[in-house]
């Protein structure tokens, strides 16, 4: 029983009246609230692209390869994450680390990816200020890789601990979120890459 | 009722195999990719839209293990995107549509003159 | 408090400033959101003062310009909502008062509790640092309507409005660290025996609340970045000659902006349901039916938003809508106020000073409550938005919330919260003291909206229609009453501070109310309860028949 | 109701104002009723030694009745109210009666441009009479205006007509008034659009047709060049 002398780890982190651990929880929080906030933005993008007729010639200019390849790269990444889950609640810790490494590689991958496409459009003239089209697909597409780079920093994190055995139940919550941003990006990739 | 343990610890399922769904998700993937070739809209829209919604379904479902989560996660996720849904057709009236009743954009008639950007 | 940490010195910092002690974070909010209504009361003052007398020096601040003015008014509400009604009711209270409610030592991360109010304190530092950056504080009012607010040309704040819009930004990013925590908190850390529907209804409004602000706020956040982005990088997200659309901001705020009202709403009213139910030793009338029709509240919510935007150039079509929504969201609240007050009926009130907060709170939230059809109603709207009849409206309705309400239970928990009892009398002349004015500020501006004034506006002398004697001293009036409430409020401060230290001692369980934080020690210790409490019953088994007591705790086995 | 404050000087001006005295007189009802119950019982249960508290849950479905009664009833209320809103506002913003005459109502900061229509009753001719924060309209004639802005969002509104709607850049808005008596009324900006908002008030002058003939008269050419004028005033004093 948690005492008042007790204090450093509350008793309050231990309980689960519902069933669901409570990171796990949490994490499904953060994800609902990351997909008003990405529904926000994509709905606003929707709207206004209906509205635009000629915003389908701009994204005719779109590297639909890179933006596939990309497609590619982040769903291999989450199968990596998910055998590291896999592997934790096997309880090797090792072997999700490696798992969980490989994930952080394809985040790597991806955003070397985008680099290239984004200096490249950028060179051809197709900048943020170009047309509105342009801000929105670099607002959502960084919004992205912003959550792409986090979700690479954290796994990095939980890799080290989960190499020597420790914080294993993290590997899941982690992947979960990972699972997510992937889940964005295979909706960005129709709306800013194929449909035109 | 088991409040006091580390962390309830999820009636362990047995995992599906996640190298098989990862087969599905990548001919999907190709279907996205190769669905423009025809040029035709509507197919574009289903292969393009209806396809990233069934892999971000099965994303969810079996990597983010939705399927074995207590049933209200679902709840609680559909209810966020129902209100996107909700934001949208409030808005889209005003903000989609280039004109109404007794209101139009400006830029609806600049068009009309050819004055459009590009 | 701070008495004890004379002689800890170098402990200070780490017991009442980076604790992670959900008691001292709570405190922390609340003390901040205090002073932050200091702010925006003094800021009330300013502005009220050169509508009253136009062109004086108005004391303590001096001339108003016109763009000082705006500025004044638009941080004012800023304020009021961000950094007093949130932090006071949902931060500071529920941080406070939700783990020892449902019978745990600390929220589930205590941490991420920490960092959350470092950020709002962070984004406290931010609003106040852009009152005072070149070319003045914002003054695109609390809506920040593009294109006005999207570029310095149009504005002329280039440095108060970007700051402005990142102090919110980070106060959402509080807000939702923080939503979540509650969340989850209540849901997984709740004592055994604490079954849903025995929850108190404080708790289940913080967490309706919270979840309601987490959904709502999404769209504005991402609206948010684009605007910064229409700021900071010239793009031109809303900016119509660039193929933008002004619209789409105020959607996306007003999509939140009015859930977020709620948001403040329903603490306020858990707050006076465990207020009247203690000092009239009554069982909460329909308990599971209050908590129905604040789940209803909170849907319908989602459905009503453009009723601000009736005449902005929406489609008149939608207007039907959103006038049928909005006339529907008074039902469940109409629903809750007659439980409220049938929980009065064959009580037995006693009208200590937490109680007459409690019932002025009902008193007073009918009429914004009732005023709100009038603007609901699309047709009276047409002449009444923007009028001074909504911003009587909004005061009737978040004075009560965010003073009144605040003022309850800071009189209720005061004992738990420092050991001590607060001056009865002190505190019933502030009480007279504050709600009489409060009425004679806004009734005026009831009047003078009806009679067409309209908002935002530095002076009305440039208008022959307002600038009517008649009219000029309903001003005075509300001028002048507001200055006495400002003062009284320092009878508040007095005694606060006073009962702090000097307060007479208060047991456990001063109040002889049911809830679980009554059985800690007062104030609590860190982990809050000597054993663990368990849960038998609901919250508000006042008065059971054959009971040698007239209250039966939550904790107490038989 | 609002008449006694504001002057009913157009035709929706009467329907917004019936709408407000039947709000009032609807809400207000139930306003009097619920403040009355609840200081009856604040009065009527005050605390005495001996009489303890009753035990009411407040579940059983008897009981229930307390409020959900009432309650159906607010819902009536409701249904009654909407439809008269519905009603006032079809006629005032979504009907477009035919117009005699149309106006150009054109916001920026920080003034009002008004295009009136010369002697031959139409827009975009050589005889257009342009002011700056000075309408002129026929009494007893259905106008149509439409409204836009030049730089950000304002809002058209005149009072004494309860007519308000927003002008937002980059759309155009039409909408529709008819004056019914003669006078001048305040025309107010009723949306922040920066430092000069308090300071683009403008003056509707409603007139008879005789009086209307003749100001067109005298402003037919180069009143509009003088307008320019006193609006680049205007400009330069709200800047300083
Ligand atoms: C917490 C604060 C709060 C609350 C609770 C409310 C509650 C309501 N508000 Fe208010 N509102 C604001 C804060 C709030 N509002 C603010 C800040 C603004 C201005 C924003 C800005 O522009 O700056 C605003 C503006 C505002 C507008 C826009 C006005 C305009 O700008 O043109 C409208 C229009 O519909 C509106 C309506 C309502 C309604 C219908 C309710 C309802 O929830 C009220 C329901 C309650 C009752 C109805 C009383 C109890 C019921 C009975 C006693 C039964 C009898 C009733 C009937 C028969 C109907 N409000
Ligand atoms: C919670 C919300 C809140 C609160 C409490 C208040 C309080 C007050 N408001 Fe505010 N007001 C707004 C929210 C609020 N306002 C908003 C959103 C706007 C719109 C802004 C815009 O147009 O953009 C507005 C605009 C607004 C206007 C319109 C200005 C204009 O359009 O030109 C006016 C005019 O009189 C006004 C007056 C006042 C006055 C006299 C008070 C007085 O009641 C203030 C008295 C001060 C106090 C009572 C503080 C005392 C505090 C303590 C003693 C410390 C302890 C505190 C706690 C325990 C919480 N307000
Ligand atoms: Cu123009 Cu306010
Ligand atoms: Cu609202």
């Amino acid at each position: 029983m948690a005492s008042a002398h007790e204090v450093q780890v509350p008793l309050a982190t231990r309980r689960s009246a519902t069933g669901i651990p409570t990171g796990r929880l949490a994490v499904w929080w953060v994800l609902a609230s990351e997909i008003v906030i990405f529904g926000g933005l994509l709905a606003s993008y929707i709207m206004l692209r209906l509205h635009h007729p000629h915003w389908h010639e701009e994204a005719a200019h779109t590297n639909v390869w890179a933006g596939g390849f990309n497609t590619f790269v982040l769903l291999t990444s989450s199968l990596f994450a998910v055998l590291g889950h896999q592997a934790a609640e096997e309880e090797d810790g090792p072997r999700a680390a490696r798992f969980l490494r490989l994930t952080v590689g394809g985040g790597l991958v991806f955003l070397i990816v985008k680099a290239f496409e984004w200096t490249n459009e950028i060179q051809h003239g197709f900048t943020i200020y170009r047309d509105l089209f342009w801000t929105y697909y670099y607002t959502a597409t960084g919004l992205h890789g912003l959550h792409v780079l986090v979700g690479m920093i954290v796994l990095w994190i939980v890799a080290r601990d989960a190499a020597c055995g420790k914080h294993l139940h993290r590997v899941e919550l982690i992947g979960i979120y990972w699972h997510f941003v992937d889940a964005v990006w295979i909706f960005l990739f129709p709306l800013f890459y194929i449909a035109r | 009722m088991s409040t006091e343990e580390r962390s309830a610890p999820r009636e362990h399922t047995p995992h599906p195999n996640y190298l098989a769904v990862y087969g599905v998700l990548l001919s999907l993937f190709a279907i996205s990719v190769a669905g423009p070739l025809w040029g035709m809209w509507w197919l574009t829209l289903i292969t393009a839209f209806g396809v990233a919604v069934v892999k971000a379904t099965m994303v969810a479902a079996y990597f983010m293990h939705l399927n074995v989560e207590r049933r209200y996660i679902w709840y609680v996720l559909l209810i966020m995107l129902g209100f996107m849904l909700v934001l949208f057709a409030g808005v889209a009236p005003d903000v989609l549509a280039r004109s109404g009743q007794n209101w139009q954009h400006l830029r609806a008639v600049q068009d009309a003159h050819g004055a459009a950007r590009h | 408090m701070a008495s004890e940490t004379t002689g800890k010195q170098q402990s200070f910092w780490s017991r009442y400033v980076f604790s992670t002690d959900h008691k001292v974070i709570g405190l922390q909010y609340l003390f901040t959101g205090m002073f932050m209504a200091l702010v925006g009361g003094f800021l009330a003052y300013v502005f009220r003062m050169q509508l009253a007398f136009p062109g004086m020096s108005v004391p303590l601040y001096g001339v108003v310009t016109p763009n000082e003015y705006n500025a004044l008014v638009t941080n004012h509400g800023t304020i009021m909502i961000f950094w007093v009604a949130m932090p006071v009711l949902i931060a500071g209270l529920g941080n406070y008062l939700i783990p020892l409610m449902i019978g745990c030592d600390d929220m589930v991360f205590p941490r991420l509790n920490r960092l959350s109010y470092q950020i709002f304190f962070l984004s406290t530092v931010v609003i106040l640092v852009s009152l005072f950056v070149p070319g003045g504080g914002f003054g695109g009012a609390w809506t920040a309507y593009p294109p006005l607010s999207a570029s310095a040309q149009y504005n002329h704040t280039p440095y108060g409005a970007p700051l402005w819009l990142i102090a919110v930004a980070l106060e959402f990013v509080a807000f939702l660290l923080g939503g979540i925590n509650f969340i989850t908190t209540v849901m997984n850390a709740r004592a055994p025996g604490m079954t849903p529907w025995r929850i108190p209804i404080f708790v289940w409004m913080v967490v309706i609340a919270s979840v309601v602000f987490m959904a709502s706020v999404g769209p504005l956040v991402a609206g948010a970045v684009m605007l910064l982005f229409d700021q900071l990088l010239g793009t031109h997200f809303y900016d119509p000659k660039a193929g933008g659309d002004p619209l789409l901001w105020q959607h996306l705020f007003w999509f939140f902006g009015h859930p977020e009202v709620y948001v403040v709403l329903l603490p306020a009213l858990g707050v006076v349901a465990e207020v009247i139910t203690v000092f009239a030793r009554k069982k909460l009338f329909a308990y599971k039916t209050i908590l129905y029709t604040s789940f209803a509240t909170g849907i319908i919510s989602f459905f009503v938003w453009a009723h601000h935007q009736f005449v902005a150039g929406i489609d008149p079509r939608m207007a039907h809508l959103f006038t049928i929504t909005t006339l529907i969201i008074s039902i469940p609240i109409a629903e809750m106020t007659f439980a409220f007050i049938a929980t009065l009926y064959g009580g037995s009130i006693e009208l200590r000073t937490p109680m007459l907060w409690a019932l002025a709170f009902i008193a007073e939230f009918l009429i914004g409550g009732v005023t709100g059809i009038f603007l609901g109603a699309n047709a009276t709207d047409i002449y009444l938005h923007d009028s001074y009849f909504v911003v009587a409206h909004f005061h009737y309705t978040f004075f009560p919330i965010a003073i009144i309400a605040a003022f309850a239970a800071l009189t209720y928990w005061f004992p738990k919260m420092f050991g001590r009892h607060m001056n009865e009398t002190l505190g019933k002349i502030h009480f007279w003291g504050t709600i009489i004015p409060f009425n004679l500020i806004f009734i005026p501006l009831f009047v003078l909206g009806a009679a067409g004034q309209h908002r935002r506006i530095y002076s009305y002398e440039h208008f022959s229609q307002l600038f009517t004697p008649g009219l000029q001293s309903l001003r005075v009036l509300a001028t002048s009453a507001l200055v006495v409430m400002l003062l009284v409020q320092l009878v508040f401060l007095y005694n606060f501070f006073r009962s702090v230290w000097r307060g007479e001692k208060a047991e456990e369980n001063p109040w002889k109310a049911n809830t679980l934080e009554w059985l800690a020690p007062s104030p609590p210790p860190h982990g809050n309860f000597a054993t663990m409490p368990s849960v038998y019953r609901g919250p508000y088994e006042y008065s059971v028949p054959g009971r040698p007591l007239d209250f039966w705790p939550q904790y107490a086995a038989d | 109701m609002l008449e006694w404050l504001v002057p009913q000087a157009s035709t929706s001006a009467r329907d917004v104002d019936w709408l407000f005295t039947v709000i009032l007189l609807t809400v207000g009802f139930w306003f009097v009723v619920a403040q009355s119950v609840l200081f009856t019982f604040i009065f009527r249960f005050r605390r005495r030694p001996g009489v303890p508290a009753r035990y009411i849950t407040g579940e059983t479905p008897a009981e229930k009745h307390w409020i959900s009664r009432p309650h159906l009833l607010v819902i009536l209320c409701d249904v009654f109210l909407i439809a008269s809103a519905l009603w006032v506002w079809k006629t005032i913003k979504q009907d477009q009666p035919p117009a005699d005459e149309r106006v150009r109502i054109v916001a920026q900061q920080w003034a009002w441009v008004f295009v009136h229509p010369g002697l031959d009753g139409k827009l975009d001719t050589a005889d257009d009479v342009t002011t700056v924060n000075e309408l002129h309209v026929k009494t007893d004639t259905t106008y149509q205006f439409e409204l836009t802005s030049k730089d950000v969002v304002h809002s058209f509104s005149v009072p004494a007509f309860r007519l308000k709607q927003d002008a937002v850049p980059g759309r155009l808005v039409t909408g529709w008034f008819r004056p019914i008596r003669p006078g001048a009324y305040d025309i107010q900006c009723a949306e922040i659009c920066g430092i000069g908002h308090a300071l683009m008030p403008a003056r509707l002058i409603a007139e008879t047709r005789e009086q209307h003939v003749a100001w067109l008269a005298q402003h037919a050419p180069r009143a509009a060049g003088s307008a320019v004028l006193g609006l680049q005033e205007r400009a330069a004093a709200t800047q300083g």
